[in-house]
């Protein structure tokens, strides 16, 4: 067995026990932390497929970025997690099932007939001057800038929907609605209340 | 290594993504980290492709994915926060007021 | 080196100057909508006047856009990420329409519920140039950005009603579901990268020319149908739509039941027809699987329903099992049909939610089918427009539901060994019209509880107007609107 | 004016007076109505004497025209017109004789009924019904006619709408009659069949063929009768059930028979004919006594020349007739009710007719008809005439004497019952007694049953006949003195009919016997084969109408005859106790009789209630439970029942959600591997 | 001159058009408007009808008068109208019993008239589409459309269970008309036209036709309604009001009818011949079987539900006796048999359905058991009666004979057996008949109410009158009709000639 595979197997190993700890762990902030770990060995195993602008990119934008989001909304939701967890073990059968199917599956169409190193060689690898970062940044720009600007816009969308959603500015105020006004019916605002009517006594006050 | 073993280990953490999903009863949080483990099967998968085919585009498909996956969790985290101001939990056994 | 560089980029510019022409309304829409967006900050009409009518004004002039650049071939655009064809001119044009009737629902309801307005209007504006970028996608990637694009606007317009609980519910709903068929999709298409190389659809399409579709290619296949399926709301993927149009603010249904679909629509045949039209029996033998399980499905429940929203999310299920059929032919005529319903749909659930606004009194929803008692006799008018939309979706004559079943019925029976599809669509249309009668029976027939008559703003009758009138004129002369449908996929 | 035109006149105007006495009866008046109907009816039967007489001393033509074409299509050419032969001569003055006597009848019968217009109307539309009937020149006209009348009478009977038992007895009449209508046209439909058309003629035709065939080749085929049809291409025959072959020609016949069976009251569809007693009395005398039901005994006269290619046709009718004709007299016996008595009479008179029939002697029992329809309709008006003076009091045990005080209405009544019986002179002498030696001489299956029924019913009809003359109108008065008291002779408009009948009824038999009965009056209309022509022998007796009368006081007959009403005297008369002691003695056959065979009873439960019961069944167990309930509603059900549950998959669980759509999924997937596979 | 005018565009588009102006137009708010456009424009309607006979020839049994547009060229679907001799007289007979229900309407309907007014016309339009329709589409979108209208009017003018009666109305409906949509399209886009003729000359396998022809008796015989698929006939006619009541039975029925002529013989004659014996079949059981049923009756309106189905088994009998029937003539007598049943049925059921509109008007009941005698206090109703209920159970001279009577005549010719079944009539026919009318109109009035009974108003008595002078003139003189008939008739009998070529087997001899 040689290095790469020492490596590969190790860094597989962590991720997917981490990853199993995200699901597992009652504690969310513990499954955030899980998370990172997944993310962090990944991008070794990425950067064992020579993808290192994006192993450097999945740590600092997605695990410095989108994990602390998560983290900042787990602990910003006032959550209970202590009984967030009940009943887990009881649907774990069922979903390990599913689990297994669905790997079975895809394990069917991946195998090693199909994906096999004797089906499909791995390619030489780069030499020392090659630029990953340089490779993906020459794409970006040209062949790929319609994608890269739709992007942007998702990103703007992001934004503004965001923004929207969880913003709590005064801005629900009251107002009048000239329909609802409209269809206003009598008997909703007005209730007429039968009395007897008051006797005057004659007399009294003459 | 071959690329059946990234692959396998791609799958894995679709399956247990998947499983995450399934069996996860309570926190809507722990939903939307399934869905990024989910990404980053797919991801996985794709350099993978990408690194077997000799072919940068897969990275760029990446570099996409991570791009919206950023922009989903943002939208994901606003809808949690809703959800939470709303309903004062997060827990997907009480989201049942629609069904039928 | 330098002079060089110069050179390169005005080459570069001229090129992308001379073919910025059929990306404009695109264009045009994003530009607009950010420039509204931030009239919107600073504006302090809290009605939000302005911005409505300025969207609707984007509208119109982004329609009229797509009309003058209507294209007489196909051209593959920006490295083959955009593709410039009838088809996607046609998507677009119906989807702007469709958006702007959306719109007109749209004010009144959110007017009275306060909702956040300028965004409300604005994110249908990025939604629908989501929708816009993905008809034209060429490529999974621009198809796939294009898809989230939408999704995400959708998403956030479910949740826009912040108060509401089921709203919330709703969008969460809704996100994870589609969060999770969007992995899906991706899941896919890394295989289809994988086996192929390629992320082009035409790439993939000549790969399949050349190459059988190996297994593992059908097993992507699998995902992204998956996929497909779900942003339809076709079954098995189908129960986020219950729940959602249920949830969702009733403006937002209006939308997510019309305009999405017809670039769901724009999606498959991108990816189905353009990528993988040589596993066609693959995709076939699935897509019949979903058509004649939502039209069971569908139906059926829809049958227990006493909410009238879910009653009309279950019938979408349902329709979408129908427009699936002309799909499954798997021919120009069967996807023209399927067009031609799914256009047809678009409009008639517009209308059939719509009408929902337009008989909720002030807050209160129209929630229970009870809630429409006696519309016929407290507004003849609109009691006869609602159960045109209701009967068009029943498929009777002549409203425009029947020529939209009887073309899929038609596409599908000129395949061979799929009568027994017909027979099946044929069959649960039967029980579709029970339901539909009921709602028909209820405006109709029951005694109103009370006699006021409904005075709806203007632009709500206009918008229930305008659908249901559409329905009845397109049944009476269904010919322009399949011949502009037809035109779409000259192409093919 | 063509003998077209008169007929034309003959059968229309009658119509006319019904309608103008329907539309226009208030307007009209009650004198005006009776006034139009009658003289249009008059015009009708001198119109009707004058085509008589013509065929009767004349020796005219028959006359098959065309009126219009009421369907034609193809080669199917539907008409409606007139047949005239002596038949049809002879039935239209019976009809419009009898018919006119009953209209001026009426005028005092019902001088007093709120309905007088409308039942003018009704005698009139009648009096066209029959005259169709018997004037058709095919069967459509003849089927129309057929049930025309029935429907006049159903209208008739119910005439007191609010009787309850009038309005039962006429939907029973009806539905009886239909039941016999229902054969009739299944009749008519073998006639196309067989016949390719539904006129008279071609049917004739091919029958006259069919007997010269026969005649030839007599003795030369040992059965000459189906080949004879083989040789004309009657040969088609049916299989009603499963080892049985019928001759088409007999299974037209008996259909054709089972429909006359309905109109003319055989056994066992008579039972309406004693319930339509409750139709005003001049009803019961045109309708019920002297045309209406004789209806079937013409037609089965008109259609010998298929009846006579069929021995068993031939011997059913011969032997339904024998049962009527003797049980029904029976019923007669023990009867109280002055109606039903006659109606019971005309019950078995009309069995007579048919037994003649069966033995082939149509021109007897045509003859009989003829006579018949005149001393019965005197027998029922003056039974109607008794009526009014009792005050509609019918019950025979609450008359009596009243030999005085309506002498006209007695003497008439005497001169029925004499005629009825058959005392010779009298009409009916002739007629029965031919119809007697006729049935003497038949040697077809059941005949001797039938000659010792008609024997028998000699001997029955005196003894009921003399017994009402006796308790009517000799004896001790029994009814209440109020009544007695005001009992008188009925006014000129009621009398003068009866005398007027009962000239024909004394004297008819001897002026027509002769010609109609050993004459070839009836030649062109009837067809008998030689072998079954039982009348021969009675030429050789017959010598003249005088000699034949006096020829009949030596016959059995006349001693029969004597012996019933001497009995009757007996027993009625000289000796009630007598009659109670057969009574007593012979109590359970009374009761049988009293219950008229418990036919009314059967048909009551079985048919009516078992139809109402069946109906019921069918709709609440074929409908209702397994169409409805079972299939319709339970599916609409278990399709509810399906969404429900369906519905419930759907939990709201976001978890359940994926799990479905990850199923799904692995589903397809799977599908795709095995499809693979 | 007159033949340039498009006469049966007039006819489907004035009645649509008037019953949309009076919907939008007066309204209820101006009842009186609504009542003078709507009878102004059903006499117009009449007058149309009137002028369709006249330009009507006839003689050669091909389609008349047509009209052909353009309407959806790229389905190949045109808006293609003719008639025949078949269609002439049901044509005829929409237009009549259209005035007559809107004269009816304006004293028994009580409220939202302007409305029933225009779902009368918009009937009346939409059915002589169905009718006058030469293209399969156009025939359907009519068939469909109609029961709109119809549907509107069981549900909202109807009795306390019209809705579940609408609904099973329209169900059953559709239930049978969407397989033959599928049985059209099937056939329309193998032959790449709609074109009914069209349709009629194509030729199709035993195995095809025996699937279209399923198709078609799905559709055909729920309208006409054929056993057992009858049921929703009396609940609809139960709680229709009276004007539902006289177009279904006297119109709507006939459709089926009418479908299996057009449709079911001539496209499919080999799949028609081949299972006629169980058509046959059903329609015995019809006559037998729901005769027996109406005898158990206890609702006036259920009861001549019942008999109407009955009745209609004639019909479906005539149309499928022929196929056993060697002889030309005697299918002529068949099929004009069944023909006239239809017309005539449509008069005496629609006559029928006036009478006890006329009585349910007064004391508001439809269960027998309610009446009595009511001919003490309506005589002229009670004779009128008479007549409707006599041609009921078929008395020769009025119109309700001749169909069963040719019908009997022509099974007759095949086998004896069918024949005496379906004589039965004669007897079940009267027997509901007479009872019916014994129960209600003889005997001595019921109750105070049944004492008190105001004669029939003059508005009912031109419907009633009109209606009785029809059936008995069809009934003594056929003649007319039968001759605009026939020919058409006999052109439809050489189109159930077999359609299947016998392909030669290639002789390897």
């Amino acid at each position: 067995m040689n290095l790469e595979a020492i490596i590969f197997y190790f860094f597989s190993a962590i991720t997917i026990v981490a990853a199993i700890g995200v699901i597992t762990v009652k504690n969310s902030v513990q499954a955030v932390l899980c998370l990172v770990l997944t993310f962090f060995s990944a991008a070794a195993l990425w950067l064992l497929l020579e993808a290192e602008f994006l192993a450097i990119t999945l740590v600092l934008v997605y695990v410095g970025a989108v994990m602390v989001l998560f983290l900042f909304v787990v602990m910003m939701l006032d959550v209970d997690f202590a009984a967030m967890k009940q009943g887990f073990a009881k649907h774990l059968p069922l979903g390990i099932l599913v689990g297994a199917g669905l790997f079975g599956a895809i394990y069917w169409v991946i195998r090693f007939e199909v994906f096999g190193s004797d089906k499909v060689a791995e390619p030489a690898k780069h030499t020392q001057d090659y630029s990953n970062v340089e490779e993906l940044g020459r794409l970006l720009y040209s062949e790929y800038f319609y994608p890269f600007e739709i992007a942007g816009v998702i990103l703007l969308v992001a934004i503004i929907a965001a923004i929207s959603l969880t913003f709590r500015g005064r801005r629900d105020r009251k107002g009048q609605s000239v329909r609802e006004q409209h269809q206003v019916l009598k008997e909703e605002r007005l209730k007429i209340v039968s009395m007897k009517s008051e006797k005057i006594d004659s007399g009294d006050d003459s | 290594m071959s690329l059946t073993h990234y692959l396998i280990v791609g799958a894995i953490l679709f399956a247990i993504s998947v499983v995450g999903i399934v069996v996860n009863r309570k926190n809507v949080i722990t939903l939307l980290m399934c869905i990024e483990l989910m990404l980053l099967a797919v991801n996985t998968n794709f350099i993978a492709f990408s690194r077997y085919l000799d072919d940068a585009t897969g990275q760029i498909f990446v570099f996409f994915i991570l791009t919206v996956a950023a922009a989903e969790a943002a939208i994901g985290l606003a809808i949690l926060v809703v959800l939470f101001r709303t309903h004062r939990n997060i827990e997907i056994d009480k989201l049942e007021e629609l069904k039928g | 080196m330098d002079i060089n560089l110069v050179a390169v980029a005005s080459q570069a510019l001229n090129q992308v100057s001379h073919d910025f022409w059929p990306i404009m309304p695109e264009l045009f829409l994003l530009t607009a909508a950010s420039i509204v967006l931030i009239l919107d900050v600073f504006s302090t009409d809290l009605d939000r006047k302005l911005t409505y009518n300025l969207s609707q004004f984007i509208l119109l002039v982004t329609g009229i856009m797509i009309v003058f650049q209507f294209p007489s071939s196909q051209d593959f655009l920006y490295h083959r990420h955009f593709i410039h064809d009838p088809l996607s001119a046609t998507l677009k044009i119906s989807m702007v329409v469709l958006t702007g009737i959306a719109l007109m629902f749209a004010r009144p309801y959110i007017l009275q519920r306060r909702i956040l307005r300028g965004e409300y209007y604005l994110l249908h504006l990025f939604a629908l140039l989501g929708m816009m970028l993905l008809v034209s996608g060429s490529s999974l990637l621009s198809l796939y950005l294009g898809l989230e694009l939408m999704s995400l606007c959708l998403y956030a317009l479910v949740a826009m009603n912040r108060r509401e609980k089921l709203s919330a519910e709703a969008a969460v709903k809704y996100f994870v579901m589609g969060a999770i068929a969007s992995g899906f999709i991706l899941y896919g298409i890394s295989f289809v990268y994988g086996v192929t190389g390629k992320i082009h659809v035409a790439d993939i399409a000549a790969f399949l020319n050349d190459n059988e579709a190996s297994l593992t290619l059908r097993f992507a296949l699998v995902f992204i149908v998956t996929g497909l399926a779900f942003k339809f709301g076709a079954v098995p993927f189908q129960m986020w739509v219950p729940d959602v149009y249920h949830g969702a603010p009733t403006s937002t249904t209006v939308f997510l039941a019309s305009a999405p679909k017809v670039a769901a629509f724009g999606l498959a045949i991108r990816i189905l027809v353009f990528g993988f039209a040589g596993a066609l029996i693959d995709w076939q033998s699935l897509l019949i699987i979903l058509a004649v399980l939502s039209m069971v499905v569908g139906n059926l429940v829809a049958l227990a329903q006493t909410n009238i929203k879910r009653l009309l999310a279950y019938s979408a299920i349902a329709h979408i099992g129908y427009f699936l059929l002309g799909f499954i032919a798997g021919n120009t005529q069967g996807y023209t049909a399927s067009l031609f319903y799914i256009l047809t749909y678009a409009i008639t659930s517009l209308g059939g939610f719509g009408c929902l606004i337009y008989m909720a009194k002030g807050q209160q929803e129209v929630s229970q089918i009870d809630d429409l008692k006696g519309l016929g006799q407290r507004n003849p008018w609109a009691g006869l427009l609602v159960s045109f939309l209701f009967l068009s979706m029943a498929g009777l004559p002549p409203f425009v539901g029947f020529w939209a079943k009887l073309e899929v019925i038609k596409a599908v029976l000129n395949v061979d060994g799929l009568i027994w599809l017909a027979l099946v669509a044929a069959f649960m249309s039967i029980i579709g019209l029970f339901y539909y009668l009921k709602v028909v029976k209820v405006i109709f027939f029951d005694k109103a509880e009370n006699d006021t008559r409904i005075r709806a703003e203007r632009s709500l009758r206009l918008g229930l107007g305008i659908t249901s009138i559409s329905v009845i004129a397109l049944g009476l002369f269904p010919s322009q609107l399949l011949e502009f449908c037809k035109q779409a996929f000259q192409y093919i | 004016m063509s003998i077209f035109n008169q007929l034309l006149i003959i059968a229309f105007a009658p119509l006319l007076g019904a309608l103008l006495a329907g539309f226009f009866g208030k307007k009209l008046g009650k004198t005006w109505s009776h006034r139009l109907t009658i003289g249009l009816v008059a015009v009708s039967f001198v119109l009707s004497l004058k085509v008589f007489l013509s065929y009767f001393y004349g020796d005219a033509e028959p006359l098959n025209q065309t009126l219009y074409h009421w369907a034609s299509f193809a080669n199917i050419n539907i008409q409606v017109g007139f047949l005239m032969d002596s038949l049809t001569a002879m039935m239209i003055v019976v009809v419009t004789f009898v018919s006119l006597m009953v209209h001026i009848y009426s005028i005092g019968y019902m001088h007093h009924d709120d309905g007088y217009q409308r039942f003018f109307s009704y005698i009139s539309l009648f009096t066209f019904s029959m005259l169709m009937l018997v004037m058709a020149n095919n069967f459509l006209q003849l089927f129309f006619g057929w049930e025309a009348v029935g429907v006049v009478s159903y209208l008739l009977i119910g005439f007191w709408f609010k009787k309850d038992t009038a309005i039962f007895a006429n939907m029973k009449a009806f539905l009886v009659n239909r039941v016999g209508d229902f054969g009739f046209l299944l009749g008519i439909g073998g006639i196309l069949y067989l016949f390719g058309s539904l006129d008279y003629a071609p049917v004739f035709e091919k029958m006259q063929q069919a007997k010269a065939m026969q005649e030839s080749a007599q003795g030369a085929l040992s059965n000459g009768e189906v080949s004879a049809l083989a040789a004309v291409g009657l040969e088609k025959s049916f299989s009603p059930w499963s080892g049985v072959e019928w001759s088409a020609i007999t299974f037209i016949c008996i259909c054709l028979f089972i429909g006359a069976m309905g109109k003319s009251a055989q056994v066992p569809l008579h039972v309406w004919l004693p319930d339509s007693m409750e139709g005003p009395t001049p009803i019961s005398a045109l309708i019920h006594a002297a045309t209406m039901v004789t209806a079937g005994v013409f037609m089965v006269a008109r259609m010998s020349p298929l009846f006579e290619f069929s021995e068993t046709a031939l011997a059913m009718v011969t032997v339904i007739g024998a049962i009527t004709a003797l049980f029904m007299g029976l019923i007669g016996i023990v009867q109280n009710d002055i109606k039903r008595i006659v109606a019971y009479s005309t019950l078995s008179q009309l069995g007579y007719m048919v037994v003649a029939l069966g033995v082939s002697a149509y021109s007897a029992a045509v003859f009989h008809l003829f006579t018949h329809a005149f001393f019965k309709a005197l027998l029922f008006l003056a039974a109607g005439s008794v009526i009014i003076a009792m005050h509609h009091e019918q019950d025979l045990r609450k008359m009596g004497g009243l030999k005085k005080q309506m002498p006209i209405t007695y003497w008439t009544s005497v001169i029925g019952t004499l005629a009825l019986i058959g005392t010779p002179f009298f009409a009916g002498f002739y007629s029965k007694d031919a119809i007697i030696s006729a049935v003497a001489e038949a040697d077809g299956w059941g005949s001797s049953f039938a000659y010792f029924a008609v024997m028998a019913g000699v001997v029955v009809t005196a003894l009921y006949s003399v017994r009402m003359l006796l308790l009517v109108f000799h004896g001790q008065p029994s009814m209440d003195k109020q009544t007695a008291s005001h009992l008188h002779e009925s006014p000129k408009v009621i009398t003068y009919p009866l005398l007027l009948l009962a000239i024909p009824s004394l004297a008819i038999g001897w002026v027509t016997a002769e010609s109609m009965l050993i004459g070839n009056y009836f030649s062109d209309a009837i067809m008998v084969l030689k072998e079954h022509d039982t009348l021969a022998p009675l030429q050789e007796i017959f010598g003249s109408a005088w000699a034949f009368a006096l020829h009949g006081f030596v016959t059995p007959v006349f001693w029969l005859l004597v012996l019933g009403a001497a009995l009757a005297w007996l027993a009625f008369a000289y000796k009630p106790q007598i009659a109670e002691i057969v009574a007593k003695t012979l109590a359970p056959i009374r009761k049988l009789l009293q219950n008229k065979y418990y036919f009314d009873e059967f048909n009551q439960k079985v048919f009516a209630k078992g139809s109402v019961n069946l109906g019921k069944f069918f709709w609440r167990y074929g409908d209702k439970a397994i169409i409805d309930d079972g299939i319709v509603n339970a599916s609409a059900r278990s399709v509810a029942k399906v969404a429900g549950k369906a519905r419930k998959l759907q939990t709201g669980y976001l978890y359940h959600y994926a799990l479905v759509m990850l199923i799904g999924v692995v589903a397809l997937i799977g599908y795709l591997f095995i499809k693979q596979a | 001159m007159l033949t340039q005018i498009p006469i049966l565009s007039l006819l489907i588009w004035l009645p649509l058009i008037g019953g949309f102006l009076v919907l939008f137009g007066p309204g209820d708010k101006l009842l009186v408007w609504s009542q003078r456009i709507s009878i102004f424009v059903s006499i117009l309607i009449l007058l149309l009808s009137g002028l369709l006979l006249y330009m009507f020839n006839g003689a050669s049994g091909e389609m008349e008068l047509s009209e052909v547009a353009q309407w959806i060229p790229s389905l190949n679907i045109n808006y293609s109208l003719g008639v025949d001799g078949i269609a002439v007289p049901l044509i005829v007979l929409t237009g009549f019993i259209n005035l007559l229900v809107i004269i009816g309407a304006i004293g028994s309907i009580k409220f939202r008239r302007a409305q029933y007014f225009s779902a009368t016309l918009v009937l009346t339009g939409l059915m002589n589409g169905v009718f006058a329709a030469q293209d399969a589409i156009l025939f359907y979108v009519f068939w469909e459309a109609m029961l709109i209208p119809m549907f509107l009017m069981i549900g909202v003018w109807g009795g306390p269970n019209r809705i579940y009666a609408t609904i099973k109305f329209f169900l059953f409906t559709f239930f049978g008309s969407i397989f033959m949509l599928v049985a059209l399209i099937y056939m329309g886009s193998s032959i790449g036209s709609f074109n009914i003729a069209d349709m009629q000359k194509m030729p199709l396998s035993l195995l095809e036709q025996t699937w279209i022809f399923v198709a078609f008796v799905a559709a055909f015989a729920v309208k006409i309604p054929m056993v057992p698929v009858h049921t929703w006939l009396p609940d609809a006619h139960v709680e229709a009001p009276t004007g539902g009541s006289v177009i279904l039975a006297a119109i709507m029925l006939k459709m089926g009818g009418y479908g299996f002529l057009r449709f079911a013989l001539p496209i499919t004659p080999d799949a028609a011949s081949e299972y006629a014996w169980l058509l046959i079949a059903f329609s015995l059981v019809a006559i037998a079987y729901i005769g027996f049923v109406a005898l158990a009756q206890q609702d006036m309106k259920k009861l001549i539900a019942y008999s109407s189905i009955a009745h209609m088994g004639f019909v479906t009998l005539g149309t499928f006796i022929i196929f056993n029937l060697a002889s030309v003539d005697i299918s002529s007598m068949a099929l004009q048999g069944a023909m006239i049943q239809m017309i005539s049925h449509g008069l005496i059921s629609g006559a029928l359905f006036f009478s006890i509109g006329v009585l349910y008007d007064r004391v508001h009941s439809r269960n027998i058991a309610d009446y009595g005698g009511v001919i003490n206090s309506m005589p002229i109703f009670g004779a009128l009666m008479m007549l409707f209920v006599l041609a009921n159970a078929g008395l020769p001279g009025t119109s309700g004979f001749i169909g069963e009577f040719f019908v009997i005549l022509a099974s007759f010719q095949t086998d004896w057996r069918i024949a005496l079944v379906a004589a039965t009539t004669l007897i079940l026919g009267a027997a509901y008949s007479l009872w019916l009318y014994k129960r209600v109109i003889f005997g001595k009035p019921l109750n105070d109410t049944i004492e008190r009974l105001e004669d029939i108003n003059s508005r009912e008595k031109v419907i009633l009158f009109s209606l009785a002078i029809l059936i008995l003139a069809l009934g003594i003189f056929p003649q007319p009709l039968i001759e605009i008939m026939q020919p058409s008739l006999e052109v439809l009998l050489e189109l159930t000639d077999s359609k299947i070529v016998e392909v030669a087997v290639g002789g390897a001899h």
